[in-house]
């Protein structure tokens, strides 16, 4: 991975994110405490912010840095889980050698998994790890198929997790609080993620 | 949304420096990262640390200070703070026999304090307050929602920290206190984000919310607008179905409002609510009514009971100096 | 209209009971005619008795205590007391010295303090509160209107009561607080009188009412909502235009919430008059901040001011324990 | 004057008050606090119940009786001032001998001189005694005139007052605080002075 793509990810993450506010706000009213929007934003903001600073760095030390950056300015539970993301993907980055699809969907599924053991969460909780599981599972499975293929593999498994949270009763989270309530709402966070999944996929598109 | 702002942006910080500055006898602000501290660092104690999202005060600043809290890490508004606020902060004020974090038991403090707790190079503990009735816990949550019972765990274990007790001393009372409290808060209002520019939820002028939580989040149930008597009947109903407790047990009975309901209003609350636990057999002995664990403007209150024993009685007694709780000194 | 409230002809009654069952170490309760005092009667001092119309709590029932007040008296909702309440609770908490009223200055309350003044066989005087600047003076009217102010004076006071100072020394006390005080307040929305069941007056999310009186009377104007800095500008210039205190002046500030504004907000504002003052050359040595003489549930503060010298300064300092203020016992 | 006139009036009264609430609650909201209808409804009802209590007293005896409990259940401006003028009433009725209109007039008129004197206020300042010195006036005045005639010029007088609230800056009571803004708005006790005074004339005239 390039740290130009990165930084490229991050403004088009940004884009993205401030073009769903309505969506995350309202998903986050219904089931939480409304301020999901506020701390994506947060988190996107500061990212773009770290440009400069991250432009000359390798893409593990950027990663890393952003994840230490989203753990000090974002709060709440997608600050931690975010930033625990990154942290883990810079690790996973950095310790292996390969820089092709196979090592960056190894360091996917690496921040996915350091998102399970803070969240101690897994499918079925209505959370972001109803996106983000099956999302790395696929990304590692499918890691060399058709750069296409692949991309909209990513785009669908995204998808249909943000969907499936809908049914869900919550079991992690503020949602886990509204017991039957929470059914035939989308989880904030996972649809957070799939926006986010899906800008990045696009850019990746764009590019190739 | 009319609110005294000037930006948005710029609310936690302009707020926390008037309450900085207002109590500046007993609260040092330290900026990026926040956190508020005792203006005189206090030694050879286990250092007590709390924090959350703003928005309750004056919880958890406004308990800073000689019988509570070392420390409190305020975040944004409704979202947890962040771990390097609680790694400052304890660096800040441990003295030797290590930290105690107190915290409100979401996924997002939750979360925020472990990350912290894992880099703290101190002895540690952490109690997770959880008195929140309105949710039942269940073996698949995560549990029960921390609220206004949080205070008195403060008050309490803050008065076990300040004879000089260990961590497991301390970390032991916060759990039987907690084990022992329970709460349950109904609004009549939404609260409205500062960041968010409206209401959190939409309620009709006929409407209450019966177990909301303290961010606004739905409760129970969405419910029919009636009076006090029997608001108060359902939620002494849920705390008693929850405690459990024989006759003739002492107890603390604590009205709690959210920011925007007026004190006539939580005495009649407290009114309603002595009478039937009285004619439940309970001894009430001590009371606490007022705004601690606030919603922004949230119109609505919370019923807490704690059973008290010698032990927490006494703890609870003793001498306290902070912004929002006084006494004996 | 919702509220927590069974009966409207029953809230006075209940919170009262409330109010007195929750503080009964401090507080004792009397029903026809309504008065609330201190549990142990105070001696050889002079018996200091407030009241007003209710709405406005923790005023005056909240500052009833060692260091403050003897006794209290609650009309209904915004509506004075009447001459019996002052005559039965003179009666009561009269030791010897004499009794002094501590009365907002408003048409109703002075007349009914008047007619028991006639009536009291004690000696005895009044204390006129007029500290909001809303109101310009003018030889035709009655003068300014009483407001947070008077919390002041009733602490200021109640502390040289407590020392056997005489009633002429208690009266002259008082008047130089009160002559030293000037407040100020703001609303961003209206109350609600239980009885009336509406809000007393409409106003806009766009605008404000500045200067507006503790019982949601209309102030100096309705303007333009803006941002805290702003409206704490024209509050203070307000308040600084009447008070001319010299440079380097030593003086109290208050912010106060009228009950349905949220702390973070006061602080904030707290931290913006603080600022806005110090430019101005005061030095602000003491501070409150919280809600203390409230419109229901009418979301607005007012800022008060009181030039302190050392009398004045060592009496706000003196040990207090009322329900509502408690300090150093 | 008889007790049983006294509690057919208070009858009458407290009818009036009911019909007016809309009235008098928005005159107080405009220029007051809004609690002016509340009172006169709890004063008038007090009456009400004292019916028992009364119906064996002499007029005097019950005049003043109804004047200490508005005294104390009222409470407010209205309340002492209301109180006042009762007990005042009822001293002149006792003192005098005579119990025709001449009487009564001068009872009145003792009544409205004493809440003068409670209120320091005089003709001019927005309050009650707008209505109430122009009707005492003109009632002492013509308190031998032709009984339907007295009536309707008590009426007229009491209307005239009312009316000149309107234009007038109130330099007593709460709109004392308002200033220009008091401008165009009825005075809320002068209006139910007039309201009870209306009423009261009309009971008269359909005995007599
Ligand atoms: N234990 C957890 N594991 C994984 N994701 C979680 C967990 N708890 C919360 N989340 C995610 O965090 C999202 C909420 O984020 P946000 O609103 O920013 O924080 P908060 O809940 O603290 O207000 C939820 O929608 C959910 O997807
Ligand atoms: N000093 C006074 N003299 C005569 N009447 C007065 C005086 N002050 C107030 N009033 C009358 O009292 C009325 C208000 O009564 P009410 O609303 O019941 O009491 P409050 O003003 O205490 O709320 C005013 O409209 C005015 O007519
Ligand atoms: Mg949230
Ligand atoms: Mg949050
Ligand atoms: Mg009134
Ligand atoms: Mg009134």
């Amino acid at each position: 991975m390039q740290t130009s793509f990165i930084l490229q990810a991050a403004e088009a993450i940004n884009q993205a994110i401030l073009s769903s506010e309505s969506v995350l706000e309202s998903l986050d009213r219904e089931i939480g405490d409304g301020d999901h929007f506020i701390n994506m934003k947060r988190g996107a903001a500061t990212i773009v912010a770290l440009r400069e600073e991250l432009a000359p760095l390798p893409a593990d030390a950027a990663l890393q840095k952003i994840g230490m950056k989203l753990l000090s300015t974002v709060g709440g539970a997608s600050g931690v889980l975010m930033g625990s993301f990154f942290i883990a993907m810079a690790k996973t980055i950095k310790d292996n050698s390969g820089n092709d699809m196979t090592a960056i969907a190894a360091a996917f599924q690496s921040g996915v998994t350091s998102i399970q053991a803070r969240g101690k969460a897994g499918v079925g909780e209505k959370t972001m790890l109803d996106v983000l599981i099956p999302v790395a599972t696929t990304f590692v499975v499918q890691a060399n198929a058709e750069r296409n293929f692949l991309l909209q593999a990513l785009k669908q498994e995204a998808e249909r997790g943000v969907l499936a949270t809908r049914d869900m009763i919550a079991t992690k989270g503020r949602a886990a609080s509204l017991g039957e309530r929470a059914i035939g709402h989308i989880d904030p966070g996972a649809k957070s993620c799939q926006i986010i999944i899906s800008a990045v996929c696009d850019l990746v598109r764009s590019e190739t | 949304m009319k609110k005294f702002i000037n930006n948005v942006d710029d609310v936690l910080v302009e707020s926390l420096s008037g309450f900085a500055s207002a109590h500046r006898d007993l609260i040092a602000l330290h900026l990026d990262p926040h956190y508020l501290s005792r203006a005189q660092k206090a030694h050879n104690k286990v250092a007590l640390i709390s924090g959350g999202g703003s928005g309750h005060e004056p919880l958890h600043g406004g308990f800073v200070g000689h019988g509570m809290l070392d420390a409190a890490c305020p975040g944004h508004v409704f979202t947890s703070p962040t771990p390097d606020q609680m790694l400052e902060a304890a660096q800040s004020v441990e003295s030797g026999k290590g930290v105690l974090f107190i915290v409100k038991n979401y996924a997002g403090d939750v979360m925020n304090f472990e990350m912290a707790a894992e880099m703290l190079p101190f002895e540690h503990a952490t109690v997770l307050t959880s008195d929140d009735v309105a949710v039942e816990n269940s073996t698949y949550t995560t549990g029960r929602r921390g609220v206004a019972g949080t205070v008195i765990v403060e008050k309490v274990v803050g008065s076990l920290a300040e004879t000089g007790a260990d961590l497991v001393s301390c970390k032991a009372l916060g759990d039987k206190v907690n084990s022992r409290t329970a709460s349950m808060g109904v609004a009549l209002t939404s609260c409205t984000v500062p960041a968010a520019g409206r209401p959190t939820f939409d309620i009709s002028d006929h409407e209450l919310e019966m177990g909301v939580g303290i961010h606004g989040e739905p409760g129970r149930r969405r419910e029919a607008m009636r009076e006090a008597d029997a608001i108060v009947a359902d939620l002494v109903a849920a705390i008693l179905h929850d405690l459990k407790p024989t006759t003739h047990s002492e107890a603390l009975l604590m009205i709690n409002g959210f920011g925007g309901t007026p004190l006539m209003e939580l005495y009649l609350l407290y009114n309603s609510a002595e009478i039937l636990l009285k004619a439940h057999g309970l001894n009430i002995t001590r009371s606490l009514v007022g705004n601690y664990t606030t919603s922004l403007d949230m119109a609505g209150a919370s019923i807490t009971l704690c059973l008290l024993d010698d032990e927490i009685r006494q703890h609870w007694d003793s001498p306290v100096h902070t912004p929002a709780l006084r006494w004996k000194m």
